[in-house]
């Protein structure tokens, strides 16, 4: 696949992609998204990438492998849930710090639940990445 | 509607289901793809459905507007949704590979796990 | 955000119509094809009236929610199209025998 | 005490990962060894704790029943976790041996130990649609441990496993979302508490077969279990080993929780099918072993035989009767699994599994015929190996009850099981081996033989030890037989007493 | 690009995402589009000014609006009216623009002009390959987008003195 | 078998199991007294106390019979194959099988409980196959092997059957208990369990017609033969029917059946003993005939028969044992046991030929022997019998006949008269004594006992027979000489008819021979009928698992419909007609695009087209989502729609195309399965919908998921947070599919992987 | 007032969609239809954004309006290009082309099923 206006536009469509990935996964506990919708959508930022450059270049620019990406993931959703541990809570027992003030609104909540979107995500992202990747590669 | 639905799906299964009685496995594969959408729409069917009002809390409120659509199901059929993605893509390799190592996508002439002149 | 109402009602009704006829006349040439590249083009099309719908939907029923589902398929969708365009190309790469597997 | 039912669940997953992101050091292997003994560690936790206090039940993620997802363990799912603990150890260590490099860097280590994982959860939740969660973990992963290796027979095995499996799975699914519809919960304690006052029983009765075409799937019973002879003799054999000892009795352990639990309103139509299952399943599957000539393909027939005798316990429903059920579960793991290790030393050390090119192993490896002839005759039903029990249990609560025909049969098929049994018997060991064999084949090496032969010789030992001493384990079968009979004791464990 | 420019880029269209341009959603999108751009290092390669760009771009997305809207009336006409006017051709432009970005935004705006669809650009990037509906002068086509549209676009993008 | 000794091995090897049995034997003959004195000495310990399963043992007459006899000749054998079998490579494993085998026994006729009784019933059955498959690498070996294993593995079944059956219905299974409490007989489960536990019993001793396992278990090695073969095991039994003859006899059916069975057995065994040429074969058959004539005393009552049973199984397990132990020295001396080919070993072979006299007068049943005694007492027990004195007596006789032949032909002949003119592979000499020891001991006590009958009265006779008939026992004396009467009359009779046939025995035999393919051969039967299973199975195999997935998927679906709608039309769980008039044009228009995508996708025969149409339902299904408020879910459903075109996309370009060549016309069926599929699936889910629903849990979820869990998306609250274990599972399933799905593509296709 | 133009955008843009609609539906080759679906498709979807953002007036609704019609045109046309180029692979010739101009880069006997004529046998694994 030689298309250069292809490639023209993964540079940004790529990149859009996974910003809005973030974006979705970071919103989801509030409005539509999360793990599973970031995931996928970051994943789709790097297929584009591999279908218009190749999967060489998009495993280079992945760096780690897609698989170690989502088992890593695994790894920080059980994490998450272990978390609770810590506190004398049941396994996935959400544990939640509000930076800021939570009755005026204006605060930065930081939780475990939010750790464990991420997990999610990640092994959504990897899982798919890796899939792709290995079927373009053998195919 | 709930209804309408359930005909909608007994048409998505018997679809799924002729595809999945085919010996060529790439149909079968398609007939999974149906049957599992089917699966999904039977999850959501069964929680009921709810026209123009999402699962979600407005910024200010504490609760959903009243009679907001059953959010459960959704949660089950979006993982149901994904699950169904992981061993679809499983499926469709395991057929390119099985017609990659077995030469054939007919069902009927792989018979390399249960070969049929053993039983004579 | 209330629902539509008043005349705006029939109106966004109107809307699902047209796009559902638009979806229709997709489905036709899907159908119909009759090469891969036609309906790819029909995919596309559809694609594109889902965006639509979403906003329909939005108007519809208040909740600016379906405009995320809107965002994510104007994002997403033509991914489809570009998978489908290739496998066109290279199919046809493959069988004149200068597969190129890397760009 | 949520943790004490979480953390065997937790384990086999953190192993995962770890021997996963370490699998291409060579430490990475003794990861899953190590988190397995973990493993059964906590298992034997769990179970001591059920012993001491009963039932008990702990919610996920601190929300109250029947909101969230509540983890159970009454004796059934803690013997369970414990002999899931005892064979993914065992298997772990043989794998040390029976796994190369590369199917390690393809992630077998982590595919097994989620496998493990997933199993455990089905044992433990008291969730139905958290139960499917873990059957879809298992399945999936189980696909993943059949094909690796990639040889043409795995890929074709694997198309019927994967096609008739996914039948399975979706039914399943589907399932859930119809009883969700009637009852509006997804706790199994709320649905046993809920189900019986239904309106319409006939439509719970529906649902109830759909559950048992589903499971009886996964259990590989009449006429479903086509998948398992198509597949079972294909992966490698630690593979085909946690298979046969765990994969089909989760679709066992499901259809006897719901089908004690749950669908427990109309026995007289249920049960009665579940026994036609149960005698057709025996049969089939004992003929279908009687007509192969390979270890492995005879020894997967016979899991569907013996699954036959698991619903049979299950079909007549008294106490005894389940407390068979029971018993024959964890006998059957065992030895199952065992006899696959087994039968992987014997094509290493005789160079074949198929019973035409191989032979002399009682000269060449006497102390692998002794392993071997353990749960060989154990699963022939013989005395005082714990297969005897097994079987005696539940002939015993089939008379009692007046079954003569599904005691008959029983004892029937326990014959034809006496006779595969000795035809591999006679034609791997006794017989002298066909042709001369390549003396590299026989070579083991004492690490390699140490792997191999300490788990098969553990899994031999415990069946000799349960069949000597059987009391604690039929006692214990009983008082699982009582709490599964009478559900109270379950429904107010996970929802309270006010319930 | 520069990657500064990009950089802020990211971090605007995050703070658009976020629904506002506040400093902590700015600076957040700043640190995310850093990583992203880490990630697409591989890509990026051209270096630019940055302020042009900026300029560039919101001038741009105000052109894509208003040519969609013109370039489709011609279409629509045709589709409407019973008799197919158009007299299709594959016409075959030389490109000067050079830029990867450049000849994606040339071929996405002659895609986007009346009558005329990008179709390839030849792997040696001195052809462009256009489908045009009303081509019954292929040259007086390929001429008025040589001068408009192309030149447009390298004046606004490349470097290069025209 | 006479690979040179190893010296090593020799004296540890087989002289601790020979001090084991002979140190029990001690032990056993110390409840001698309390028995003669009419005492029963019960040990018990705890077993499966839950299911009434004790390790109960009782000693009186009859186990300590019993338990001397098993571990008196068991002493003998230890000591005998320990010289017999020295130098043989699993020499050790022999022994240990052998000891496991008499200590087995010994716990069977000991056992007091019956299921504990059976564990012992069973441990016999293995070591028996495991002796026998000594010779396990000929064809035959194995074959006899399984035959006496599946025979009587069979009949312990139906015997467990009969056991639980008695168990119950006796409400214990102590065996004690059971025949103190009686009634048994009034029971109405009493035939079945007399069926079933006679054929446990039948096929043990080798009864007709389950005899053909046992003349070819002799291919396990002589030792093993007058163990087990001819002593004890097959005794068993014969044991049962004993030990339970006071719960079980005195029945019409309990004795018609004992008399024919053992009747006949005993005619007929004696007659194929003549027929036979290996001595170890003759030997075979007439130890069916001693089991024979054993069931058919059992069968009777009355002071007589019960006195001669203890009697003649003493007799029989002496002399039996000491002629196969015999055969073995001249085995080990000559190199053959060919009847014909064996002469003149007397003068080589004295003390062998010495004991071998001694056992074959005794097995004649010649005066002064206990033989003799044990004889006469039968014909005195079968004149007892009033219904019917001639078939018993007759039998007798007749067997009694042969056996005085075959007596002749296995110990005079080979020893006595000249040789066949055939040389023997090896030149005769006489065996080393602790070989000679056994046989020559065993064969001694035949006579001491028949010259001082009073050392087995007082201590097992008349326990024994009183154990059988309790209150009412009457017990007879053994004594040489009865006085003028009728059994002494039939006695005489018996020597004249077995000498005329051993004189005649070759033409006999000739004779017998001429008949052989008119007479039923069990053994042929018996490979029939492996032909048979073996057939049935592999059919059944071939319809029920023909290796065609269409064909499982085909049964996977029919069994879900049949279990489905099957169920719905038996329960009447059938659903109103739907209403389906408050559904909106829109809503028709979705249905109907998801429905042409679904028929399109089913219909077409271009992949390209089934993937687009795949694409249009996939869609279908977003727009449901999107109008039925699940915006997550229709993103979702959009995005995995994407990416399954994506993947199709890629696969499709090494896969080939929908066509296939061949027959397609079952697929008529198929459509009219997947229509009654999908009916079915819609009837139920209208079924469904007919209940009002429950919707406590998701408003638990809409009142905690801002206030508790803190966030306004409730199903990504429920997700991440109400449901987290479910979402951890789900995740863990698309690793692992990843995962899979890598290694499916990556694995390559390896032979071994050592 | 608002909501005039909001239904005055929805009808437009319900109207384009069904006109693009139509021209995927008439227009006589792939190349002449993609004119139709690229162009007046996204303008349809366009103008139904527009009336959403007007209808919400808020920020939020207008900014996510804003960024799917920048995404539909910033995608569109690269999907076309990708169409238009498979098109031409596989030989097939523009509607009122004749054949040499066109300069089909591949014969079209092989390709028919791609081009919707009878498909070639399974030319087997490996190809
Ligand atoms: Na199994
Ligand atoms: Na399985």
């Amino acid at each position: 696949m030689k298309s250069i206006i292809l490639r023209a536009g993964t540079r940004y469509l790529a990149g859009l992609l996974l910003l809005f990935s973030i974006y979705m996964l970071l919103r989801g506990h509030n409005e539509p998204g999360g793990g599973f919708i970031g995931g996928l959508i970051g994943s789709t930022g790097f297929v584009l990438y591999a279908i218009a450059c190749g999967t060489k270049d998009a495993r280079s620019a992945l760096r780690l492998s897609p698989q170690n990406i989502a088992m890593a993931g695994l790894g920080i959703a059980l994490l998450a849930g272990l978390m609770a541990a810590l506190f004398g809570d049941a396994l996935f027992t959400g544990q939640w710090l509000f930076i800021g003030d939570r009755e005026s609104g204006d605060y930065i909540p930081l939780s475990s639940v939010l750790v464990f979107d991420i997990g999610v995500y990640l092994v959504v992202f990897g899982s798919i990445i890796a899939l792709v990747f290995a079927m373009e590669e053998e195919i | 509607m709930e209804a309408l639905m359930a005909i909608s799906i007994g048409v998505l299964v018997a679809a799924a289901a002729y595809l999945m009685l085919c010996r060529h496995v790439l149909r079968f594969i398609f007939g999974l793809v149906l049957i599992s959408n089917a699966a999904n729409l039977t999850i959501f069917t069964a929680g009921r459905l709810t026209e123009g009002r999402p699962p979600l809390i407005s910024y200010g409120a504490d609760a959903p507007v009243a009679n907001a659509a059953n959010a459960l199901p959704q949660a089950l059929v979006l993982t149901a949704i994904v699950i169904g993605f992981g061993l679809f893509a499983f499926a469709l390799i395991l057929m390119f590979r099985a017609y990659t190592s077995l030469g054939t996508l007919d069902s009927d002439r792989m018979s390399l796990a249960e070969p049929r002149e053993e039983k004579k | 955000m209330m629902p539509a109402a008043g005349f705006l009602a029939p109106v966004v009704m109107i809307g699902f119509a047209l796009i559902f006829a638009a979806v229709v006349l997709a489905l036709y040439r899907l159908i119909k094809g009759p090469t891969l590249p036609d309906r790819v083009v029909a995919l596309d099309m559809m694609t594109i009236a889902i965006v639509a719908f979403c906003g329909l939907a939005a108007v519809r029923t208040g909740q600016a929610a379906f405009l995320d589902v809107a965002l994510v398929l104007a994002l997403v969708g033509f991914l489809a199209t570009v998978a489908l365009a290739r496998f066109a190309e290279r199919a046809v790469e493959r069988r004149a025998g200068r597969d190129d597997r890397d760009v | 005490m949520t943790w004490l039912l979480a953390t065997p669940l937790v384990l086999p997953f953190l192993t995962a990962v770890a021997a996963f992101l370490t699998r291409e050091r060579s430490s990475g292997r003794w990861v899953s060894v190590a988190g397995n003994f973990l493993f059964l560690i906590a298992s034997f936790l769990l179970v001591a704790r059920v012993l001491q206090d009963g039932i008990i039940a702990g919610q996920m993620g601190s929300w109250p029943a029947p909101f969230g997802i509540t983890l159970v363990a009454d004796r059934l799912s803690a013997v369970m976790v414990v002999i899931t603990a005892i064979t993914a150890l065992a298997v772990a260590v043989y794998a040390l041996t029976d796994i190369n490099r590369r199917k390690e860097y393809l992630g077998y280590h982590a595919l097994f130990n989620v496998l493990i994982g997933g199993v455990t959860g089905a044992f433990i939740t008291g969730d139905l649609f958290n139960l499917y969660v873990w059957f879809e973990v298992m399945l999936i992963s189980s696909f993943g441990l059949l094909i690796l290796g990639g040889k043409p027979e795995q890929i074709d095995g694997g198309v019927r496993y994967v096609m008739l499996n996914l039948i399975s799975t979706i039914l399943f699914l589907s399932g859930i979302g119809l009883l969700y519809g009637m009852t509006g919960t997804l706790n199994m304690a709320d649905l046993a508490r809920i189900v019986p006052t239904l309106e319409n029983q006939g439509l719970v009765t529906v649902i109830a077969m759909m559950f048992l075409v589903a499971f009886g799937v996964k259990a590989a019973v009449f006429p479903l279990f086509f998948w398992l002879p198509a597949s079972y003799h294909t992966p490698a054999f630690a593979v085909s080993a946690v298979f046969a000892g765990l994969l089909t009795k989760v679709g066992v352990y499901s259809l006897i929780r719901l089908f004690t639990l749950v669908f427990n309103g109309d026995t007289a139509f249920t049960h009665e099918v579940l026994l036609w299952v149960a005698g057709f399943t025996m049969v089939t599957g004992v003929l279908g072993a009687a007509a192969q000539n390979d270890m492995r393909k005879i020894l997967s027939f016979h899991i569907v035989s013996q699954i036959g005798y698991m619903i049979m316990g299950l079909a007549i429903l008294t106490p005894l009767a389940i407390a068979g059920a029971v018993f024959y579960l964890v006998h059957h793991i065992i030895v199952k699994a065992n006899l696959f290790l087994i039968a992987g030393v014997a094509e290493r050390t005789a160079g074949s599994t198929d019973l035409g090119k191989i032979g002399g192993l009682y000269k060449t490896a006497p102390l692998l015929a002794v392993l071997f002839f353990v749960p060989a005759f154990s699963l022939a039903g013989f005395p005082p190996l714990s297969g005897f029990w097994a079987k005696y249990v539940l002939v015993q609560a089939a008379l009692e009850d007046q079954g003569w025909v599904i005691a008959g049969v029983a004892l029937l098929v326990g014959l034809l099981t006496i006779f595969s049994m000795t035809k591999i018997w006679a034609e791997a060991f006794w017989k002298a081996h066909p042709e001369d064999r390549d003396p590299t084949l026989a070579a083991l090496t004492p690490t390699a033989r140490g792997h191999l032969l300490l788990p098969i010789g553990s899994l031999a030992a415990l069946t000799c030890v349960i069949g000597f001493f059987p009391e604690p384990f039929i006692a214990f079968a009983n008082d699982a037989s009582t709490e599964l009979l009478d559900p109270s004791g379950y429904i107010t464990a996970v929802l309270g007493a006010q319930q | 690009m520069n990657n500064f420019a990009a950089n802020l880029l990211f971090a605007a269209v995050w703070a658009i995402f976020s629904g506002g341009f506040s400093w902590i959603s700015m600076t957040f999108g700043f640190v995310l589009g850093y990583g992203i751009l880490w990630i697409l290092q591989p890509l990026t390669g051209v270096k630019s000014s940055y302020f042009k760009r900026v300029y560039f771009w919101i001038k741009l997305i105000v052109m894509f609006f208003y040519e969609l809207l013109v370039s489709s009336l011609a279409v629509i006409y045709d589709i409407i009216t019973p008799t197919l006017q158009a007299r299709p051709a594959i016409i075959d432009m030389p490109l000067d623009v050079k830029s990867d970005t450049g000849i994606l935004l040339v071929t996405n705006l002659i895609s986007l002009t009346p009558g005329t669809l990008s179709i390839d650009v030849s792997s040696d990037r001195k052809t462009l390959r256009i489908h045009a509906m009303f081509a019954d002068d292929p040259d007086a086509v390929c001429h008025e987008l040589k001068s408009g549209m192309e030149r447009w676009v390298i004046d606004a993008m490349e470097d290069t003195p025209a | 078998m006479s690979a040179p000794a190893d010296p090593a091995r020799k004296p540890i090897g087989g002289l601790v199991p020979t001090a084991l049995a002979a140190g029990l034997f001690t032990w056993f003959a110390t409840f001698l007294p309390e028995v003669a004195a009419g005492e029963v000495v019960r040990l018990a310990w705890d077993w499966v106390p839950s299911m009434g399963i004790a390790l109960s043992f009782v000693f009186d007459g009859l186990s300590l019979t019993f338990a001397l006899l098993i571990s008196g000749i068991g002493a003998l054998v230890f000591l005998y194959s320990n010289t017999y079998l020295a130098g043989y490579k699993h020499f050790g494993r022999f022994m240990w099988f052998l000891t496991a085998f008499m200590l087995a026994m010994l716990g069977l006729v000991l056992a007091d409980n019956l299921i504990a009784l059976f564990v012992f019933w069973e441990l016999t059955t293995i070591t028996s196959y495991l002796l026998i498959g000594f010779g396990h690498e000929t064809t035959n070996g194995r074959r006899s092997a399984l035959q006496a294993l599946f025979v009587t593995g069979a009949g312990a079944l139906a015997l467990l059957a009969g056991l639980i059956l008695m168990g119950l219905e006796a409400g214990t299974f102590e065996i004690s208990e059971i025949l103190a409490q009686g009634g048994l007989q009034e029971s109405e489960l009493y035939i079945p369990i007399l069926v079933l536990v006679l054929a446990g019993a039948f096929t043990k001793s080798a009864q007709f017609p389950f005899h053909f396992w046992l003349p070819n278990a002799m291919a396990a090695p002589t030792p093993v033969s007058a163990f087990l073969h001819s002593a004890t095991m097959v005794k068993a039994g014969v044991y049962l029917m004993a030990r339970l003859y006071p719960g079980l006899s005195g029945t019409d059916a309990w004795i018609w059946t004992l008399t024919i069975a053992g009747g006949f057995t005993t005619v007929f065994a004696s007659v194929l003993a003549v027929k036979q040429t290996d001595l170890k074969q003759t030997l075979a058959y007439t130890t069916l005939m001693a089991l024979g004539t054993l069931t058919l005393i059992l069968g009777q009552s009355g002071g007589y028969s019960m006195t001669a049973f203890v009697t003649f199984l003493v007799t029989h397990s002496l002399y039996k044992a000491s002629l196969f132990l015999m055969i073995g020295c001249v085995d080990y001396g000559t190199g053959t046991r060919d009847a014909d080919v064996l002469g003149g070993l007397g003068r080589r072979m004295p003390i062998t030929a010495a004991a071998a006299g001694l056992a074959a007068l005794s097995m004649a049943g010649l005066p002064p022997f206990i033989g003799f005694i044990a004889k006469e007492l039968a014909y005195a027990g079968a004149l007892e019998v009033p219904s019917s004195v001639l078939f018993v007596a007759g039998a007798s006789l007749a067997a009694n006949a042969l056996m005085f032949a075959v007596a002749g032909i296995v110990a005079f002949k080979p020893f006595w008269r000249p040789a066949g003119g055939t040389e023997t592979p090896r030149t005769p000499k006489e065996a080393p004594w602790p070989m000679l020891f056994g046989p020559l001991l065993l064969a001694l006590l035949g006579l001491v006992f028949g010259l001082a009958p009073g050392l087995l009265q007082g201590t097992l006779v008349n326990p024994t027979v009183m154990g059988f008939m309790g209150e009412a026992a009457d017990p007879k004396t053994l004594k040489l000489w009865a006085g003028v009467n009728v059994p002494l009359f039939l006695s005489l009779a018996t020597f004249v008819l077995g000498f005329l046939l051993y004189v005649v025995h070759r033409p006999f035999r000739a004779a017998l021979n001429g008949m052989a393919p008119a007479l039923p051969n069990f053994d042929s039967m018996w490979d029939k009928f492996l032909d048979g299973l073996k057939g049935f199975a592999a059919w059944q195999t071939r319809v029920i698992q023909p290796g065609i997935l269409r064909v499982y998927v085909f049964s996977t679906f029919t069994t879900v419909l049949v279990a489905i709608s099957g169920t719905m039309i038996v329960k009447g769980a059938v659903p109103a007609m739907p209403d389906l008039s408050d559904v909106t044009w829109k809503n028709w228009a979705l249905v109907a695009l998801l429905i042409v995508g679904a028929v399109l996708t089913c219909l077409t025969r271009s992949r390209i087209t089934a993937m687009a149409a795949l694409g249009v339902v996939g869609i279908g299904v977003a727009i449901i989502f999107i109008t039925f408020s699940a915006p997550d879910v229709a993103i979702t459903q959009l995005l995995v729609e994407t990416l399954v075109i994506v993947l199709v996309a890629v696969a499709l370009l090494r896969l080939p195309t929908l066509r296939l060549e061949g027959d397609a016309s079952w697929r008529p069926l198929d459509a009219a399965l997947s229509a009654a599929l999908g009916l079915t699936v819609t009837l139920v889910l209208l079924a469904v919908l007919e209940t009002p629903l429950d919707l406590r849990l998701t408003e638990y979820f809409e009142a905690t998921s801002w206030p508790d869990a803190f966030g306004r998306n409730i199903v990504n609250v429920i997700l991440v947070d109400f449901r987290a274990l479910d979402t951890f599972g789900e995740i863990a399933v698309v690793v692992i599919a990843a995962l899979s799905a890598y290694a499916l593509l990556r694995t390559t296709s390896e032979r071994k992987d050592v | 007032m608002s909501e005039t133009i909001v239904a005055i955008l929805l009808l437009l843009g319900g109207v384009l969609s069904l006109l693009a609609g139509v021209g995927i539906l008439r227009l006589p080759d792939v190349f002449t239809r993609m004119h139709a679906a690229t162009k007046v498709g996204t303008l349809g979807s366009g103008f139904i954004m527009a009336g959403a953002a007007v209808f919400f007036g808020t920020s939020d609704v207008i900014i996510r309006a804003v960024l799917i019609v920048f995404f539909l045109l910033l995608t569109a046309p690269i999907g076309a290009h990708m169409i238009g180029r498979a098109a031409l692979r596989l030989g097939i010739t523009p509607w009122g082309e004749d054949k040499a101009h066109a300069q089909p880069d591949a014969p079209t006997e092989e390709n028919r099923d791609l081009l919707g004529q009878n498909a070639p046998r399974d030319p087997g694994p490996g190809t």
